[in-house]
């Protein structure tokens, strides 16, 4: 597989996660955007029989691709060929029960305990705090899949010592037992953090990180977390996206570059290295 | 009863949200579904317009099935807004445009939040204290309806605990008496209005829904008024002819509406497709804040959401959609 | 999590059952399924044989839908009876002849009862203590399921408060802490292995039930291991083709038996009909305390179930059934 | 409708069970025996807009009877052209939020409170004690549903002061309030016993003999109660079968005679008066 010479950060966030996607493994998606893509990704290109669960719980789709602007769930075309069919509280039940191996979700802010806040930026309630769209599935999903993936883009801002408000748990307070303390099943919680610049996993429930990409050095991935985070000994460099990777989500996946164009800089090689244009 | 031989410890309350929620009361619940609901084999067949004057009053708490964009209550909801009712409490789950949409048209002051967009109007309705959240999660808050859908006052949850959403809602963390390990029990939601739209119902409201969905069913069976909107209307010997189709019984029912395409602008799977930019300019409306247009232009220049497809839809562009979707198994009986 | 502001009182324990009831433990019950299940689409086909010696163990909590005469899971019944397991606790829910049937066979010690023949051997055992019986009734036990299936350790209900059989459960009442009312909790139930008889099934275990049933999307989920039998065995394409009929998701399944007229000498809904004259003797057989020859006629004298078929029932008189089964709509996908 | 001349005592108590049937209500009927054909007869000949639901969850089936011995519920018979087929905890789900606005059932043994015993005779756990089939659904139809209707036969041993055990609870020990104190829903309870002899409703949630079939004697009735229940001041006399519903019965219903023959003594009209052959 050769190395692809133009991509954007998005695209290689999804693909550090398609590189994670395991056989014989149950992936609970949170919405329809790049969670659902990089698990797509790497079922098709590294774990056919890797199985994912939409947030709505349907079990295994085989969906038709691409979606319509916003359908990316309950739609025909999003649920095509499913094992089955559900609700969001098969789904939620299902996961209670402990047949969900990894949740993938992404977040605004994520704290050094990997807790997710998606619900406000400032303090709650007060006057010029700013509200988003709440923990929608990913709070069932932080608290009863066994692993979670957590995805986000590596902004200052968004890498915190303590989220504004835990929308879906992470490890709390970072103490042992803390989840369990909290009523949620046991051996549960966060495991890895992937941004387009960096893969960290958790040390004694904190967040480290344990791998970059080439063009960034792990001194500008810390300074782009505005708490800092444990670094691994050794910090594992990632292989950049393949042409087949890029190929698949730009022809199969993502057609409308919805979710890779959205946002972040463009990084091509110049012929010598990858040069990264904010 | 005996009481247990040993005297036995009390259940520890190890943490409480302070939320407000939506007031528990089964036993009320089933005084108003034997006072209120027809168990007969009567026609309950009208209007949007009819079942949203008898159904929604000011002040209710009002659940949706699925959201503006997936299968939802469109023409029903079109209607509610038509008919300024207000001060609604919405449960804001799994959905996208339709808690601003109601907002931004005055409608709702209230709203449970499992997931919606916080669009402006949200944002300075909250700044300004027109609109209340409490926060839950999409899941939370169906299990809250499956509570509310069995006729118990609470469930017990493994998720929501630890997180500050718990702290402003309506759950509480208690001391399992089996395990003795902590768990969370969230409160039983009834909300008093519920609207859903269905594949098909016969005219008593049996209804059929195909393909998957968020909480219809637990939706119908917890709302003390449920109306169903439907895209056909179905003999009730069709409806026998395959007893497993039915997903809601009509004992549960007190309004079915016909309503032919009345997830427009969205998907009704199985159907029709979306209409792709009026999806997108229901989405840049509430967020760039331009509800009030949006409103006038696509709900209140018209009399009934039939009369919006007859003339800014149009016959093409609705046979376009049912073109554009061609998926079908599992979406009859 | 903020603790309630004003310091709240406990959850009041207003009585207790002081019966025996199979541990809860949910989070044990998590563990087992992320460390014995298969999420991956691997074959899980084999004989009845193979199933049983591998999926039920002596001392296990069995649970079985629906019972002997109506869509029961006969062939592996039959099976874990030649197999000789022993000291088996039985969910002893809507059923007839079973529990006299596998009590007579020396294969239970235990059982929660719904409703289930008491006959002689009932009797005896009971009195010489051969058989411990803990008392439920049939809904209790399919909410104790539904508790279990959705991996909490309890539920609220509405109903078994003020009954003995409250004091002879694992019950207990408690103050409700959102209304302040009494309300009934009961132990949720997660059985070690069920054994459910589906219409179709794919070689994964993704499995469809047709027609009506007691608890078995419950008992499926709730069971550590899940023994599916099944009329038909499809292909996953066709599972494929219609999504909203699966009943049973491959991941809960750990085994799946082809097993056609798997539910004789019971009906199999809109496949056949009973056997009449084979269900008054097995009836015949346990009310009249003759369950050894039954079992010596109809189960040991045979290698399989399949080898009885066609033995002693044969070609024609299946057919015979099949044809006076003429309902067919709503029993296929 | 002419009166009939000559019938069962089962089949007695099933027409006066028929005559209480009322359109626009819903009747959950346990198991598939008389209540069953009581209800059916009443829905055939007097309340056609009444509703049933089966113990395990069926609504509104229009059966195709006769159906084969025991085959009473889950078979395609038993269920056919419903309005929607269930389980055993929608039915028991719907009960619980109020659906069900009448229960029928029988049992082996009532008390004044009209509670129900099919669990035990004698002292549980008792050397002697005899076991029987437990409650079934009846616990939670006696639970649950508005008003219920419990049909028995008129002996002695099965109208005791305390039954042996509380399968299904009727007003437990009479006090206010008691069921509502037990957790079972508020505004429920027993509204009927109906044996063939007589038809009981309850007065300070105490049972009291209101009616009577014309060939016994209020005193007869009595002698056949172990707990001599309340006498209602104007004992009401009962129409007889007519021979419509008798023949609806046995050519319709029961056509195999398994609940009107299965036991009781035969009525016949000796031109002047019934005559019961015990």
């Amino acid at each position: 597989m050769t190395r692809a010479e133009a991509f954007s950060e998005r695209e290689v966030a999804m693909c550090t996660v398609a590189r994670m996607i395991e056989d014989g493994r149950t992936y609970w998606a949170a919405g329809g955007g790049t969670p659902l893509y990089s698990v797509l990704l790497g079922k098709k290109l590294y774990a056919p029989d890797a199985q994912y669960i939409t947030e709505d719980g349907v079990i295994a789709p085989e969906p038709l691709l691409p979606f319509e602007p916003m359908m990316t769930m309950v739609a025909s075309r999003a649920v095509y060929r499913a094992l089955s069919w559900g609700t969001m509280n098969s789904a939620g039940i299902h996961a209670q029960l402990g047949h969900m191996d990894y949740g993938v979700l992404n977040t605004l802010q994520v704290d050094q305990h990997g807790n997710i806040n998606s619900t406000v930026l400032g303090e709650y309630g007060a006057e010029n705090a700013r509200r988003f769209g709440g923990p929608g599935g990913a709070d069932t999903i932080a608290a009863c899949c066994w692993r979670t993936i957590l995805i986000t883009d590596q902004e200052k801002r968004k890498f915190v010592r303590e989220v504004d408000f835990i929308s879906s748990p992470g490890f709390l307070d970072g103490s042992p037992g803390a989840r369990e303390r909290a009523g949620l099943p046991r051996d549960t919680g966060p495991w890895r953090v992937v941004t387009p610049w960096a893969v960290y996993d958790y040390f004694d429930r904190r967040l480290r990180l344990m791998a970059r990409v080439p063009w960034v050095t792990t001194q500008e991935i810390l300074d782009e977390c505005e708490w800092k985070p444990l670094v691994a000994d050794e910090v594992e460099v990632l292989e950049p996206p393949t042409d087949e990777e890029i190929l698949i989500l730009r022809t199969e996946l993502d057609v409308r570059g919805q979710t890779t164009d959205a946002a972040g800089a463009w990084i091509t090689w110049d012929g010598e290295k990858y040069v990264r244009a904010g | 009863m005996t009481v247990a031989p040993t005297p036995e410890r009390p259940i520890e309350i190890l943490a409480s949200g302070t939320g407000r929620y939506h007031p528990v009361d089964p036993d009320g619940f089933r005084a108003h579904i034997r006072d209120n609901k027809d168990r007969s084999l009567t026609p309950r067949l009208m209007t949007a317009k009819e079942a949203v004057s008898r159904f929604v009053a000011d002040g209710d708490y009002l659940t949706y099935e699925c959201n503006y964009l997936m299968r939802g209550p469109n023409a029903v909801i079109h209607e509610i807004i038509r008919q300024q009712k207000k001060d609604l409490w919405l449960a804001g789950k799994f959905t996208y445009v339709d808690v601003a949409l109601l907002v931004g048209a005055g409608c709702a002051t209230k709203a449970d939040c499992g997931f919606f967009l916080a669009t402006p109007v949200i944002q300075r309705a909250v700044r300004e204290g027109r609109l209340e959240v409490y926060e839950y999660s999409n899941v939370i808050m169906t299990l809250r309806l499956q509570a509310g859908a069995m006729g118990v006052p609470f469930l017990p949850v493994r998720s929501f605990g630890g997180t500050n959403g718990f702290d402003h809602s309506g759950a509480k963390l208690v001391r399992d008496p089996y395990t003795g390990d902590p768990i969370t029990i969230v409160p039983a939601l009834n909300p008093d209005v519920a609207v859903i739209h269905a594949h098909q119902a016969d005219v008593y409201g049996n209804a059929r829904i195909f393909g998957t969905g968020i909480s219809d069913v637990e939706s119908a069976l917890a709302s003390k008024k449920v109306i169903i909107s439907a895209e056909e209307i179905i003999s009730t010997d069709e409806i026998r002819r395959n007893p497993g189709a039915t997903s809601i019984p009509y004992y549960a029912v007190d309004a079915v509406v016909e309503s032919a395409f009345g997830s427009y602008p969205g998907t009704c799977p199985g159907y029709y497709g979306s209409d792709p930019a009026a999806v997108i300019e229901i989405f840049g409306a509430v967020m760039t804040d331009k509800i009030a247009p949006y409103v006038e232009k696509w709900v209140t220049a018209y009399d009934t959401f039939e009369e919006l497809l007859e003339k800014q839809v149009g016959f093409s562009k609705l046979m376009e959609m049912r073109r554009r979707e061609t998926a079908r198994e599992g979406y009859r009986a």
